[in-house]
């Protein structure tokens, strides 16, 4: 409940400073927009539910999207221009998503290593790799193949962009995993207690690996949506969506210290954010300097306001 | 109604020359607002390529701009969303960074990055003989930087002079202090500093006096034409000589020659390169500004 | 003396103390006393109220309504073990240590000894030796608490209350987990606070401890007060009876013959980890097998290592005859084999959660349909162990942790039987259970047996041993010192080898 | 243990490389530069110990750097450009940063807010008024009154420059705080376990106030050392420093989820974290590019040496 109020709050003041703000195109706007952010975050949730944390989301969607046009354009020769290399490279995004997931996953429970101090290595290494890769400078989509590929992002489909679709589908698929099934069980229960969780016959290095590998999926998919709106990756792609995404995650209500999670609140974290960014773009009364201030405070309030909903659960470890 | 709405996107300043830039676009939509009152201009920072590319599709949406004047925080991200504005018929200026696809732009105003590399070695060249060392301080790896150093190199190409090694202290003066520090103890002859930018140049300059290493003709050459880097060239300081334009105020012009196109009879467009000119204690007065705050 | 007692006012008393969580009432109109110098019992089932009770009486819940008087006079407790500064001190029955400190820092924490503002750590070292030397423990003061044995820090949480110098102490099931020897150290230091005129209340289901030691005894039942009368009062059964409001019939099952000649379900050869050596026995198809030792003995590691749980150097494990090795706990149980651990509340139950997520977490693989869990047969499944085991819980969405404690306990045998084991293994199996309730845990283990599960029952409660029990291994310092038969089970004979006062090397 | 290790290996690597790694110069350089990062990763220790994060601190040192050199511009009219007005400097420094900590500190606790939120929050705030007071650019000292201040970075004494005493000292306060008074306990054990803290009549709310207020103290001495070494803020002031202090803490074995906290390690790891650094600047045997690669991946490695050490103890948890 929180978070849909607080979603709804900041609803009726995006659309007092400016009627445009319900305006089809602005809501078709942000949901796309919040989808990337909300395809990741979905992911965090299972990697917090179970305990863990990853930073290094961020920067392994640039490295994906890095690698995924340098396959793609490498491929056009070959492949051509046509569906063949764009599905090339979401396979390829695929399988580097899950890699990298796994490898932090891997590191963590067989390494033994801090969660954050894993990733907080791969953030740095990921990050250096698309800078690497691309030279310092950009790496951009073929142009011709970027026609193909664009519609991934730009066109609609039943009235939604197919971005909004794709979060649908996670979201959906998210939250059947995690309240549904036996996976999700195991999560909260090794993010509620690991001894608990390893008597009670869970695998719990494989699990919450697997948390990393759902993580790695989600943020190839999110990549998969992005690389048509930009058509291109750098080393500035993605820089801080490790702590967006986070911060979905827990305004949602999901408890940074694991055992509880939840994919609804998930979701609305996400378009709470986007939401603060869009209306900060409605308004010139702020001085653009003070944005980050406004973000900060909305961010606050908030979760305060949604405190009653889970201050308690959160108060009691 | 008929009033012209005209959006300028850029990056969030993060560092002096973009705030530079902030308040000469600040100044210019006071100055032209108030000129024409039928004007309104909208001004909106993004702090990554991917904010800017909603910020600009808010402009539209929101705003229903008529024109947008924008720097890209890189080119290829941008293109597709200043296409889409194109494709609303609104008049697009581009300011600094070409858009990766040509003809989106009807104009296009933009300092000269290559040109600020090969100024810059060009005047090393003239300060230094054939067996010195100097240190190359970089930005961060951007296309930007890329050009710069690429053109730096190439013009050092063959001089004779040699470049110890080259880090990125990506326009930080922070940064410049510690890989200039790092220099200094790693080696013990260095004549010379290109460091860029003047934000990483104070930092240079900084880890130069710590050490004591910043008499015998040591300098330094920074780039962009910070207020106080002017003003001690006006004052003849010898560890900074000169400094190398890269006008702030590019975003100002832009903004100027868009709301021409409304304004005058006559079609507005074309480019605008402005030179990256090589500031001397001779020239250093006519690029002080002292009210901004870059 | 009872007279005399009896004429002081009291210095602690409930009157008409009700209390309720939310909408659930918990306790009605309960009135109690207790008196300086006395130690006053407080007897019910499982979920009577008792630590309810008891945390009203030292200001951790406050009473929904009702009186509360020290020295007679009204008060309102501070909350929080603030009481504590009032000379009122609750031993918790769940254990409340942080895990990561240790004992010294564990028992001085809120109260630490300071010189000019920085900690006097020898002082605090030193003086917590002393109190281990004066209960006869042998603990540093230095370890860790997630290093000991869950008797042991029953004994830290002991030394700690007693080290408060309290005008009252209450303690809630404090020898639920120790050994007769530990609790016979335990009531020597009880008689000492005693003649030193402090107030001692205390719960336990072990009545016998409850006659020797307690002048009177307060029953409850449902949340309701029953009686108070001073023990002698009593018989065992009497208490027994009021408690449970039925006549109890006998405590143990008849024993039926074990087959001698029935299959080896389980071998173990030579079993050495860090902490055992050599171990070796066999479990026979319905068979009831006993482990008995001392604390530390090493009894619990035996089974955690056959169940994938420690690392094992070396030795032979055979699952009907078949030589296995378990990486993990599913792998011992998708061989049939579960553990149920002696520590419900780190390595038992999610004590976050609701009933039904612990109910059927170990067992979950079986309420996968398609991909989904199957609500509905966990529901069922939820009902068959409130059935079976007489969970009580007046509202069933009550997460684990504000259960009573031996509702706890019910849960997770309910849990490990939701996996439908050949082999069990039912470490303290009756650890803070009533006696209603153990009687049926008994009977319910007796009738495991006879339809031909295996069952191991590793227990400091020597009666529980020698009544369930058909064979008894004794454990000590890591290694098995014997194995007791039929008349040869009993305590004697038990307490002989787990001192070491006797010892064969025993080998399966 | 495993910490020095780590440390003394980064060390004959330095040296290895090149052998003016050792030079007193380079060792100078190197405990200068740590006693930022260090200090404030001091704070961190308490911040984490009792179960809480602060990823505010870049900001508030930027924020605090900011005001403090408005401060002392305005006050050169008045108290000249003596000793006085950088004292005043250094007092408005103390009061920010206590008052930081304790608006953190107030928010997590009374507000029952998640600390992960309410520090991203005023991160963005502390960043984001920063820019506001340097009006995007650079917020300078004085001229005349960076000659009195500069000292402070700059010289030494007994040998050390004065950056590193302080960084002594704080470090040797923070050791027996933690480790040798009631307060430090009561840290450990709120992180360790809340109930078990609150049951023991441990003012909780208070103690984990503190922390942040201790944090808060800790970026406010880091900022009166840092300003005098370039005399300027900027809003890239302690970018990132956030993330450096909670690694050094981290690296130098203190658990995440709180309950367990080492400042000999933290000291450890804030050295680990700048020799890194350093030995990168040291040679050009590895692309610039890939300097992050390098980073995580001994940041990764040190962890992981020293994972036997504690690894046995976050794993029961
Ligand atoms: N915090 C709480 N919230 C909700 N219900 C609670 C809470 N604490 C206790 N209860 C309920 O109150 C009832 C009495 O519990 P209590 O712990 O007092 O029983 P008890 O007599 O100590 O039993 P046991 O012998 O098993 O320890 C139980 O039904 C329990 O579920
Ligand atoms: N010598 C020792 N050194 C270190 N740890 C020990 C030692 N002996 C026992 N332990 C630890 O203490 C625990 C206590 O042993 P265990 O629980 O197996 O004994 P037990 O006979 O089951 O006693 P309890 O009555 O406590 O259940 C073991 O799991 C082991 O980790
Ligand atoms: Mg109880
Ligand atoms: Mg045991």
């Amino acid at each position: 409940m929180g978070p849909a109020i607080a979603l709804l709050i900041l609803c009726i003041i995006g659309f007092s400073l400016n009627s445009a703000f319900l305006s089809e195109g602005n809501i078709t706007n942000l949901l796309t927009r919040s989808a990337f952010i909300g395809i990741i975050a979905v992911g965090a949730t299972f990697v917090i539910t179970a305990g863990g944390i990853d930073l290094s989301v961020g920067s392994m969607a640039a490295v994906i999207a890095g690698i995924m046009i340098i396959v793609m354009n490498n491929a056009v020769e070959t492949l051509g221009t046509g569906v063949a290399t764009v599905l090339l490279g979401c396979g390829c995004s695929v399988i580097l998503g899950l890699g990298a997931g796994w490898v932090n996953g891997f590191l963590t429970t067989k390494g033994k290593i801090e969660a954050f101090i894993v990733t907080l290595g791969t953030m740095g290494i990921f990050r250096s790799l698309v800078t690497y890769f691309a030279d310092g400078g950009t790496l951009s989509l073929d142009f011709d193949l970027r026609g193909t590929y664009r519609p991934v992002y730009y066109e609609a489909f039943f009235g939604l962009p197919i971005p909004v679709w794709v979060f649908i589908i996670v979201s959906i698929a998210g939250w059947i995993l995690l309240n549904r099934t036996a996976f999700g069980r195991y999560c909260t229960a090794i993010g509620s207690n690991e001894a608990v969780a390893r008597y009670s016959a869970i695998k719990v290095d494989r699990i919450k690996t697997w948390t990393y590998v759902i993580q790695g999926l989600c943020v190839a998919l999110a990549t998969i949506i992005y690389v048509p709106r930009l058509g291109s990756a750098s080393s500035s792609t993605g820089v801080l969506w490790e702590l967006e995404a986070i911060a979905a995650v827990i305004i949602g209500g999901t408890v940074l210290k694991g055992g509880y999670g939840r994919i609804g609140g998930t979701i609305l974290g996400a378009l709470i954010l986007t939401t603060i960014g869009n209306i900060l773009n409605f308004t010139d009364m702020i001085s653009n300097y003070l944005n980050g201030t406004m973000q900060g405070l909305i961010i606050i309030v908030a979760v305060w306001l949604q405190r009653a909903d889970w201050g308690r659960k959160s108060s009691k470890e | 109604d008929d009033k012209i709405t005209i959006g300028v996107s850029y990056p969030t300043p993060t560092h002096a020359w973009a705030a530079g830039m902030n308040w000469h676009a600040e100044q210019a939509e006071k100055r032209l607002e108030a000129l024409y009152p039928d004007v309104d201009l909208v001004l909106v920072n993004s702090p990554d390529p991917g904010a800017q590319a909603s910020a600009i599709e808010d402009l539209v949406s929101v705003n229903q701009i008529d024109a947008l004047v924008v720097l890209p925080f890189e080119s290829e991200p941008l293109t597709d969303p200043v296409l889409n504005v194109k494709k609303t018929g609104a008049l697009i200026t581009v300011v600094d960074r070409g858009l990766s696809q040509p003809g989106i732009e009807d104009i296009y105003v933009a300092g000269n990055n290559p040109e600020l590399g090969r100024v810059s070695a060009q005047y090393m060249k003239t300060r230094l003989k054939e067996g010195d060392n100097i240190v190359v301080l970089r930005g961060i790896p951007t296309l930007i930087d890329n050009e710069r150093f690429d053109a730096f190199m190439a013009e050092i190409e063959g001089s004779g002079i040699n470049v110890l090694d080259h880090k990125h202290a990506n326009w930080n003066r922070d940064d410049g202090f510690e890989v200039m520090q790092d220099f200094l103890s790693r080696f013990p002859d260095i004549d010379a500093v290109w460091a860029q930018d003047d934000d990483i140049a104070i930092g240079v300059v900084a880890a130069l006096k710590q050490a004591g290493r910043d008499g015998d003709g040591m300098f330094v050459v920074g780039g962009a034409g910070m207020k106080e880097t002017i003003k001690s060239i006006m004052d003849g300081d010898e560890l900074i000589p000169v400094d190398v334009l890269y006008p702030p105020s590019m975003i100002a012009t832009a903004m100027d020659v868009t709301v021409n196109a409304f304004k005058s009879n006559g079609p507005v467009a074309g480019r605008y390169i402005l030179g990256a000119t090589l500031i001397t204690p001779e020239n250093a007065a006519d690029f002080y500004f002292p009210d901004s705050p870059f | 003396m009872l007279d005399s007692v009896q004429a002081e006012t009291p210095v602690l008393a409930a009157e008409r103390v009700s209390k309720s969580f939310g909408a659930i009432p918990v306790l009605f109109s309960v009135s109690f006393d207790l008196r300086a110098g006395e130690v006053h019992a407080l007897i019910g089932e499982n979920g009577a109220g008792k630590s309810t009770l008891m945390k009203v009486l030292s200001g951790f819940h406050p009473a929904t309504s009702g009186t509360l008087r020290v020295d007679g006079e009204e008060v309102t407790l501070p909350p929080n073990g603030q009481a504590e500064d009032m000379g009122i001190v609750l031993i918790h029955q769940e254990l409340n240590l942080a895990e990561q400190m240790t004992v010294e820092e564990n028992i001085f924490l809120g109260r630490e000894q300071s010189r000019n503002g920085f900690l006097d750590r020898a002082a605090m070292t030193e003086a917590v030796r002393k109190m281990f030397l004066d209960v006869g423990l042998d603990i540093s003061p230095k370890a860790r608490i997630s290093s000991l044995s869950i008797a042991e820090k029953q004994m830290v949480e002991i030394v700690k209350a007693m080290s408060r110098n309290a005008r009252v102490l209450i303690m809630d099931e404090p020898t639920a987990v120790l050994t007769e020897a530990e609790t016979t150290v335990f009531f020597a230091q009880v008689e000492k606070l005693k003649a030193k005129g402090t107030a001692i209340m205390f719960v336990s289901h072990k009545l016998q401890e409850v006659q020797a030691i307690a002048d009177r005894v307060t029953i409850l039942r449902d949340g309701q007060w029953i009686a108070t009368k001073p023990t002698g009062e009593f018989t065992l059964d009497a208490m027994a009876q009021m408690m449970v409001g039925r006549e109890l019939s006998d405590l143990y099952p008849p024993m039926n013959e074990a087959d001698v000649d029935a299959e080896r379900v389980l071998e173990i050869e030579g079993l050495t980890t860090q902490n055992i050596r050599n171990v070796s026995f066999d479990l026979r198809k319905g068979e009831v097998l006993g482990f008995s030792g001392l604390i530390g003995s090493g009894r619990t590691e035996v089974f955690e290592a056959i169940c994938g749980l420690k690392d094992i150097d070396s030795g032979v494990i055979r699952v009907h005859g078949e030589e296995v090795r378990f990486a993990s706990v599913a792998d011992a149980r998708d061989a049939g084999i579960c553990y149920l651990t002696k520590d419900r509340k780190e390595k038992g139950l999610l004590l976050e959660q609701e009933m039904r997520p612990n109910m059927t977490l170990l067992a979950l693989p079986r309420f996968v349909k398609g991909f989904m869990i199957d609500r509905d047969a966990e529901q069922e499944a939820l009902a068959r162990g409130i059935r079976r085991f007489d969970i009580r819980a007046r509202d069933p969405k009550v997460k684990a942790g504000d259960l009573s404690g031996g509702n706890q306990q019910k849960l997770l045998l309910a849990k490990i039987m939701e996996a439908d084991p050949k082999i069990v293994i039912i470490d303290e199996p009756t650890r803070g259970i009533d006696v209603g309730t153990k009687q049926q845990i008994y009977h319910f283990i007796a009738a495991l047996a006879a339809e031909g599960m295996s069952v191991v029952v590793i227990s400091s409660e020597m009666p529980e041993i020698i009544g369930v029990c058909h064979r008894v291994f004794v454990m000590r310092d890591g290694q098995i010192m014997g194995a007791l038969t039929g008349d040869a089970i009993n305590e004697t004979e038990i307490v002989r080898y787990a001192a070491g006062l006797k010892g064969e090397k025993h080998h399966g």
